[in-house]
């Protein structure tokens, strides 16, 4: 078993509403430090089986044909390597 | 009775409710803005439907932190009637004013249409309703527990049913746990429901079911 | 002016932009120098086509545009207002995000709402709903070309119902159809209408020198930087990187602005004039104002609120960031407009001055940046009369005699599932189209019937105005011959307002076609605005507005032309309105009009024959305004229960239509014998079923009124033919032709109908 | 400046539909190697300021007041610590 934490965030330039409400409710809520907040998908994943290097070559396929729209989003994946 | 309609910024049924209210039930009403913190002694406390703050994040997370809101607290601990319908309900659940949680539709889909309701509970008895809903995120979740407390105390007030009033998975639009479409507080005073009454109480509009609704909660929180 | 290009870089750079080198000569007259980039910048964007419409004035020219209630004209602002009486007044258009949605679906279609909706309240008006029409390629199957079809309806119809749901307007009406033509360039035309009284009316006119210039709403990035001159080209391949940043709604925004916006209007002092920042933005929004009112305007970008660091003066002056507005306030009264933007937590900024000299004066960090005479920039683009010349004709589609009852049985369920013909409840159910409490006959009848409430706060009770709406174009009909197709478009919508009851006010229009450059399309553009314009004034209705998309083609070719158009109708009297469905048993059905033509242009042609083929059906402009008006006539008297239309299917399918209501169904036997043996017409079951022609509707009426309805009609010269008689819902939909008699099981017709669109999009792999 | 991404994801036992629809999805364009997908949201947060111990605690507070609902969400918070 394997499994991974895809991390889709709006691209640097691209307008992020949900951004700026949680920027704006966390600084009226006493966090005023925080001078930027963008939101964004986590997705993650479990896989089943063996070739490691093929699931990889596909998952970053599918992130871009899928799980993000490259349009507006960058994609990142955070491996968790193999497990129990 | 004086209602006192809450308007967030991005609430975009309170000029619905504030007609139905003012026209059709003949009572008192007037809007309360978000950034103050004066109810205008106003007797029951109404959240709209709408997007507040935009529903960024999650629907009503950020409508909870309002000014007003402080007050709706206060006033709800005195035991202050408040009504929640859509938004309101989620703003109401965020606030831990009524229990559990709104999430996405199962389908994934905003749905506006016509449903079915029954009613339970002392207020509504079985009454069988037709009122619309619409919502993307108003599949009602709560834990088992919370879930067995809530049908313990009689707190569920509506579920999705078919035309004939069975209580069927098919009829059910949103996924709610058990089809649930409104609750109350424990106290009976704190409504908040997914179906929007306000949408029918006009028979130019297609039905006049949310009429009873409102009438029942009026006869409701003026008796408990 | 420092930092002048020089006239080598002049003309590559304007090359690049856009601009052809007669265009760049022109600039450099205007100019009487050579220019900055950033005003090259500003040229191109204002005479690109979106901007310009450099090539489609001359033909617009020929729309009617004047009448009784014509308060604003087309042209005149940002959308034409129309008197409905009582001091009232409305204010509606139409249009295009095509290209955005072809990259981005839901942001494209979110903003294409956001876009319009400004275009409304600019005007002084309360926007009170929506409705759209939408294109797309074939969306069945498992190829890839289908899935990705499939992802742009689910994208567009999320996106519109994002931004129209956040911001509270309900979603009443919409139209869509599907065809391989509109392949890679998918249609989404949006609309909005709004009302206000006739004192309320704002102009995006700066006047009065010294007055200050007031930008308000969102912050300014680098979103679809000169996106008019990118709706202005052939999509490509590489349309894609084409973008600097895809534009992305906040309907949040909207909302407050329009309410900040709004309440400000409630001063009648505090503005001179506002405009709404859309195509082109802040270039578009300052030199129309100055021109429009007769000045010049002086800003300073460093004043312009921007969410970016590092923005250069061409970025800001044609960055399309969405939900701004620019105001033009009266001196004195600043402060009125900076707190009530205040108070909606809105950005607000003065960034500039009403001038004298006419020029639009664009500074950065104090220096100039561009210096142009802001009249000759609106108002001397280019135009251009480009080459005509019809296409070859077309193959033309044989009568089908030899079907036999099977082939025609199972024709009009593959009809009714057909994407084009089934409901389109899968999309308008994600729409909220019940808010604001008017929606009377909401999205599934002929037409939406709304009220408006014209009441006063103070009122002891509600008083309302009832308005129908509906939207039409058979691109199908318009590919095979452009001027009848349009008129078909204009005389289908107003026929579907006349089945509610309606009669129509006005029309705005939106002209979706390919690269005018080729001359077959501008061919087809000139017919279709000449189509239009003709059934215009024949049925007495203005033209107030409207929008021109042009270069809507893929690698694959240009699209079916598809003149969209959307007309407002009025209904006197609330007990008039009238719903599609026929609404009870044991009523007698009737067709008003003849059932003959032949099966050109029909969806039976392309879905069961396979057949793309004309000719396109006949009109008789004539006969469809009698009808209209025998149609009003009979609902005024309280003498018919239900009124539909013969559009998409045909005859066949606009019989089972009524016998679909979501609630209350009915069935229907229906009997057509004595259409098949006329002494003139000669006509096969086939067509006698599924021709498209127009100029007839499906009534329902108690059997009391059947003489008086055999009298109207006959005084309107309509042929009137009793052909059935509505059924309990469970009995079997029937179709009697002399001794075939075709029979269907109406649930299961019915169900097919209904869920045909639901579960081809669960073909769907997506979030 | 001080860097955060707060991932919050659905707890386990609440329906995840479009978790549901993105393993579906992911399946039929070739990966059925995915047995179980989640959706949730990244929030990416920057701050400035000194305090880091105060920061942290505010963000914990935040993260379940306003940032996740506990009835049926969980949270979790990657810090990046200190760049430039
Ligand atoms: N995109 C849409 N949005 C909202 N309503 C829609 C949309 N598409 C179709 N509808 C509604 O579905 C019904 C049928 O549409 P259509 O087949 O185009 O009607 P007609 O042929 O009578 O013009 C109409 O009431 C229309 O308003
Ligand atoms: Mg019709």
């Amino acid at each position: 078993m394997m499994k991974a934490k895809v991390l889709v965030t709006p691209k640097q330039g691209i307008l992020d509403p949900q951004g700026v409400a949680v920027q704006h409710a966390m600084s009226q809520l006493g966090m005023s430090c925080v001078t930027e907040a963008r939101v964004g998908k986590v997705i993650e994943l479990t896989f089943t089986g063996e070739n490691e290097q093929k699931t990889r070559e596909k998952l970053d396929q599918l992130c871009q044909e899928l799980l993000s729209n490259p349009v507006v989003e960058d994609y990142h994946i955070l491996w968790e390597g193999k497990t129990a | 009775m004086k209602w006192g309609i809450v308007r967030f910024p991005g609430s975009n049924c309170d000029q619905d409710l504030y007609h139905v209210i003012r026209y059709i039930l003949g009572q008192k009403a007037t809007y309360l803005w978000h950034k103050d913190t004066d109810l205008q002694n106003c007797d029951i406390i109404a959240l709209p439907g709408g997007f507040s703050y935009g529903d960024y994040l999650r629907c009503g997370a950020i409508a909870r932190f309002s000014p007003i809101m402080q007050e709706v607290l206060a006033h709800a601990s005195r035991g202050g009637p408040i009504i929640g319908i859509c938004n309101g309900f989620q703003v109401l659940c965020e606030s831990q004013l009524l229990p559990g949680a709104l999430i996405r539709n199962r389908t994934l889909h905003f749905v506006c249409q016509h449903v079915h309701l029954l009613g339970e509970g002392p207020a509504l008895k079985q009454t069988k309703l037709y009122v619309p809903i619409a919502h993307g995120e108003g599949c009602y979740y709560n834990s088992p527990d919370g879930l067995k407390k809530l049908e313990y105390e009689n707190q569920i007030l509506l579920r999705y049913c078919s035309p004939q009033g069975t209580i069927t998975e098919e009829d059910n639009p949103n996924g709610s746990l058990n089809n649930i479409a409104a609750i109350c507080s424990p106290n009976r005073r704190i409504w908040g429901m997914m179906p929007h009454p306000e949408r029918a109480c006009e028979a130019a509009l297609g039905s006049t079911d949310g009429l009873t609704l409102f009438r029942c909660f009026l006869q409701q929180i003026s008796t408990a | 002016m420092n930092n002048t290009l020089n006239t080598q870089d002049t003309f590559t750079t304007a090359a690049r932009l856009g601009l052809t080198e007669h265009e760049t000569q022109l600039v450099l007259q205007i100019l009487g120098r050579n220019p900055t980039f950033t005003e090259l910048g500003i040229f191109s964007v204002m005479w690109s086509e979106h901007c310009s419409y450099k090539c489609s004035k001359p033909l617009l020219k020929k729309f009617p545009t004047t009448g009784s209630s014509v308060i604003i004209k087309a042209g005149e602002e940002n959308a034409g207002i129309l008197d409905i009486g009582d001091g009232w007044a409305i204010c509606f258009k139409i249009e295009s995000h095509n290209h955005p949605s072809a990259i981005e679906p839901f942001q494209g279609a979110a903003t294409g709402v956001g876009g319009i909706i400004r275009d409304i309240f600019t005007m002084g008006a309360r926007p009170i709903l929506l409705a759209n029409s939408l294109r797309f390629g074939e969306i069945r199957g498992h190829n890839p070309q289908a899935l990705h079809n499939r992802r742009l309806l689910a994208g567009v119809v999320a996106g519109i119902a994002h931004y129209g749901n956040c911001i509270g307007l309900p979603t009443v009406a919409g139209e869509v159809s599907f065809d391989p033509a509109y392949e890679g360039n998918p249609l989404v035309n949006v609309f909005c209408l709004g009302i206000l009284r006739h004192q309320d009316i704002r102009l995006g006119r700066a006047s009065g020198p010294g007055n200050p210039v007031i930008y308000v709403g969102a912050k300014t990035g680098r979103d679809g930087v000169a996106g008019a001159s990118f709706a202005s080209r052939d999509l490509t391949e590489d349309s894609k990187k084409d973008r600097p940043a895809v534009q992305v709604g906040d309907p949040f925004t909207e909302k407050l602005l329009l309410e900040a916006c709004l309440e400000l209007f409630q001063d009648a002092e505090a503005v001179v004039g506002i405009q709404d920042m859309g195509a082109a933005g802040l270039t578009c929004s300052t030199c129309e104002t100055a021109a429009r009112g007769n000045s010049g305007i002086e800003i300073e970008l460093d004043l312009v609120p921007q969410r970016e660091t590092d923005l250069d003066s061409f970025s800001i002056m044609l960055s399309e960031s969405q939900e701004r507005m620019l105001i033009i306030a009266r001196k004195g009264h600043e402060d009125r407009v900076l707190n009530t933007f205040k108070k909606w937590d809105l950005d607000a900024a003065i960034i500039g001055t009403v001038t004298e000299d006419g020029l639009m004066r664009v500074n950065q960090h104090g220096t100039p940046v561009a210096e142009i005479p802001a009249r000759r920039l609106t108002n001397e683009a280019p135009i251009y009369r480009l080459l005509a010349q019809p296409p070859a004709s077309s193959t033309h589609i044989p009568p089908q005699p030899n079907l036999n009852n099977l082939e025609l049985t199972a024709a009009l369920g593959a009809l009714l599932s057909s994407p084009t013909i089934a409901s389109k409840r899968w999309i308008y159910r994600q729409f909220d189209h019940m808010v604001r409490l008017g929606t009377i006959l909401s999205p599934g009848h002929d037409a939406a019937v709304i009220r408006i409430p014209i009441h006063e706060d103070s009122a002891e009770s509600p008083a309302y105005k009832y308005i129908a709406l509906s939207l039409d174009c058979n691109g199908h009909h318009c590919a095979l011959d452009p001027y009848t197709g349009a008129q078909l478009a204009v005389y289908e919508c107003a026929r579907n307002l006349a089945c509610t009851g309606a009669r129509p006010i006005g029309l705005t229009d939106n002209l979706n076609f390919g690269n005018p450059h080729n001359p077959h399309v501008f061919w087809q553009l000139e017919q279709a605005t000449e189509g239009i314009a003709q059934a215009c004034i024949h049925l007495g209705i203005p033209v107030t507005g409207g929008n021109v998309s042009l270069y809507n083609q893929s690698p694959l070719g240009p699209i079916d032309p598809t003149p969209t158009v959307a007309i407002v109708g009025l209904i006197d009297d609330p007990s008039h309105i009238t719903p599609s469905y026929f609404p009870t048993p044991e009523l007698d059905i009737w067709l008003l009009g003849h059932p003959y033509g032949h099966l050109g242009g029909s969806q039976f042609a392309k879905e069961i024959l396979g057949k793309k083929s004309g000719p396109c059906p006949q009109l008789n402009p004539e006969q469809e305004l009698a009808l209209h008006h025998l149609l009003r006539q009979l609902i005024a008297q309280g003498h018919i229960a239900s009124a539909h239309d013969c559009s998409e299917g045909g005859l066949a399918v606009a019989i089972a239509e009524c016998c679909f209501h979501p609630l209350h169904p009915v069935s229907a036997h229906c009997d057509l014998t004595c259409f098949l043996n006329p002494p003139a017409q000669t006509c096969s079951f086939a067509e006698l079923l599924y021709n498209e022609f127009p100029t007839r509707v499906v009534i329902s009426a108690n059997q009391n009124n059947a003489q008086k309805i055999l009298e109207s009609a006959q005084a309107h010269h309509i042929p009137a033919t009793k052909i059935g008689r509505t059924t309990p819902h469970d009995s079997p939909l029937t179709l009697q032709l002399a001794n075939h008699k075709l029979t269907f099981d109406r649930a299961q017709l019915y169900s097919s109908w209904a869920t045909a669109l639901e579960s081809i999009m669960q073909l769907q792999p997506t979030t």
